[in-house]
């Protein structure tokens, strides 16, 4: 019998530690946006804000706040050194290009054959898909970042997407804080599961196929 | 090299008729033209198609309405183009009430169907949006197996956006991601109008580091207190 | 009996009477270069280089060489206050944006229905299109400047190009060594005539169909 | 910051094979990397795919070559993408007998192209060349009246450009018209090389003045005497 605790940080530490020193990473609203406070630091990645510049750093304090200078979520926000600013054509030329290493997106649902929705429910909420559209269809990479459960306790994994998409099959690696998973051939993959979780555990509690890698381990949190 | 006019922002405002379409710059109030869009809220002018990257936040406050958003409150256009609207809830009233029609862009494609339309392209073939809701209605062309969406240019009557510096030519500089649509936008408006930080003389910025070249910009105005 | 004697500074002259203080302009390699040391002294165009910048200033001397700017025909320049420099896709982004006001070519043959070639001669000269394409369909006026004859003694202006066409029925106002012509409805329209030669010494001596503007007058060099 | 490789001229071609195409910035040699040239000359490598505003100048006299004329002599590429080439009779001379191909491109359908190859568009719709020998084997798309050429895009295996300044971490600034194509075949690179004037600590370059961010940039090459 496992005792599940929704645990967020989990799934940021995980996520930060997939980069590479170098890596050019996007990071969406929400959830995605705490992967940042992980990154070990002998890692260097340049995180990208889709309204206009490479180089995205820590929330300002009283002395280097800017208020020209925010984030993709209109949070004022500071810029590293190396930094540069550029125009909104610019910055999805860069995302649309291909020219990111990875985008880390929020999920509403998130399906085996690698569709993603996330950006609207209709009738309920509908804000518009902002850049995450772009983000999915241009990174090399697609990272999701999502609880496993969603409030009704059903997994936000599932066969197929209900809600409208906001990409289809562009979801390369799913991150839950019960484990991580490669979308592939037509199925979940699990690749590392967290304690308390067990693979068998994992399959039991999601909407969808999962395929157990033969090299599946346990990720252990240090 | 000739001056543009430097006038008020009523000045410039009061070339906008009923109806027209805007493009207005910024991204969640930062790089909006405030002092332009003040004026405007002032004006009265209404039955306007807005193009913005989104329509502000108002979540209830009106005192805390922020970039666009006072003039989505004052009703005054009737089309909402946009790749955001989730933080206007008054824009998600005037569209689930039908007083108001709105057309949701994906941000990449909004930024290149601006530029398309400031430079006499007819389109772009773009990867996002396949396979959703974006596709309806738009044709689909292959390139070398891969599916593409045709998407179109959008142009404006007036282009409305904040510079940090215009020099007297119209030449424009930004401050940090307040850059954001403003130099897009400058390309696809008839008639293009500048609210700069400073207005500073011809030959004072460097030829190497101005972002948008005067022969966009046709008015500028001072910024003033928002 | 009026005797012809090339005479490419009245083109020229008469081109850099057209613009209006403010204008944007580009003008093309060979004859259309000349255009600018004629413009008045109190009307301010600025000159567009296609290769990236607008503000092209005259040729420089000793203390302001700079082997970093060149002209469209790869000749040193100067830039003048208030220039600026661009990428080549913002160049030409002006171009075919339709923000330059005129753009001034020269001539192969033109014809009555607006098409120019002035780029190939099949087998002879294959030099490619340069941004002459663009800057035709582009620009908001299309000048073309060229001495009335050719080599053999024939019309520039003709019924029907018979050379590859550089655009298609986008040449607006054509600036001879004997007039100045719009392109109208199929016909070219004369609008001007330089002496000593006259409307109808014109009219026989060209290639395709004039129509005698009504208000058709002499433009009188002073 | 990570800082990217700063590398010789030697190493960065190295890199290159038989085959691989090439995006070289400048016009009409102004923005040349004329280091990396030389290297490339000087490393045998051949049947390459050229693509270049143009093909420098050279009009008989060898001492006297400009640009990529020089690679041209030498006979190192099998196709030349291009917008003029009237200036280098060699390269008329390989085109007229058949040892080399040539596509001849207007210069804002190639600056596009190559833009839209670097910013993931599967091509746009252009006015240019309607009507032209441009339009010959090109899908013709009518919008609102009007009809557009369907151009696609170009990519590069190398893009070898140069720049005034590169920091560390790759972000580049320009000297006056050498800008030219550099950025945006900077961005169509599969590998993008820098022969940059001047190597700069990170940090020192003014974020708002930076026109190619590091991320399209993957080595750097100090420029020497060419």
């Amino acid at each position: 019998m496992i005792e599940y605790k929704e645990d967020k940080t989990k799934i940021a530490r995980r996520i930060a530690r997939i980069f590479k020193d170098g890596d050019y990473v996007n990071l969406g609203i929400g959830l995605p946006t705490l992967v940042g406070n992980y990154v070990p630091e002998d890692v260097h990645i340049v995180l990208q804000s889709e309204n206009g510049f490479l180089g995205l750093g820590e929330a300002p304090d009283e002395d280097n706040f800017n208020p020209d200078i925010v984030n993709a979520g209109g949070v004022p926000c500071t810029i590293i050194e190396g930094a540069c600013f550029f125009d909104s054509a610019v910055s999805f030329g860069i995302i649309r290009g291909g020219h990111l290493d990875y985008t880390v997106l929020g999920v509403l649902e998130v399906d085996q054959e690698g569709n993603l929705a996330n950006y609207m429910i209709p009738g309920k909420m509908v804000p518009g898909m902002g850049g995450a559209m772009d983000l999915l269809t241009g990174a090399k990479k697609v990272i999701c970042a999502t609880v496993h459960f969603d409030k009704h306790g059903k997994s936000k994994m599932v066969h197929s997407c209900s809600l409208p998409l906001t990409a289809k099959g562009e979801v390369d690696i799913i991150v839950t804080d019960l484990g991580m998973f490669e979308v592939r051939n037509g199925s979940f993959v699990l690749k590392e599961y967290f304690a308390p979780a067990t693979p068998e555990w994992i399959v039991e509690n999601t909407r969808g196929d999962i395929v157990i890698d033969p090299d599946c381990r346990e990720f252990v949190f240090i | 090299m000739k001056e543009k006019p430097i006038i008020t922002a009523e000045e410039a405002i009061a070339r906008i008729k009923d109806g027209d379409t805007l493009m207005v710059s910024g991204f969640m109030g930062v790089g909006t033209p405030l002092g332009l869009m003040k004026a405007l809220g002032e004006s009265g002018r209404k039955d306007m198609t807005l193009i913005c990257s989104d329509n502000g936040l108002f979540l209830g406050d009106e005192s805390a309405a922020t970039g666009v958003a006072p003039n989505v409150l004052k009703k005054q256009f009737k089309k909402y183009i946009a790749s955001h609207i989730g933080l206007n809830k008054e824009t998600q009233r005037q569209m689930l009430s039908g007083e108001a029609e709105v057309e949701l862009v994906p941000q990449g494609t909004l930024a290149e169907r601006i530029r398309s339309g400031g430079t006499g392209l007819g389109g772009f073939l773009t990867p996002t949006g396949v396979g959703t809701a974006v596709q309806e209605g738009k044709q689909v062309i292959t390139v070398e197996g891969k599916d593409y969406l045709l998407e179109l240019p959008l142009k404006s009557d007036y282009t409305l956006i904040r510079a940090a510096k215009a020099d007297k030519a119209g030449n424009l500089t930004y401050s940090a991601s307040a850059r954001n649509f403003a130099p897009l936008m400058a390309m696809a408006g008839e008639t293009v109008i500048v609210e700069a930080d400073e207005i500073v003389e011809i030959g004072t910025l460097d030829p190497e580091t101005v972002v948008t070249p005067g022969i966009f910009v046709h008015y500028i105005v001072q910024r003033g207190e928002a």
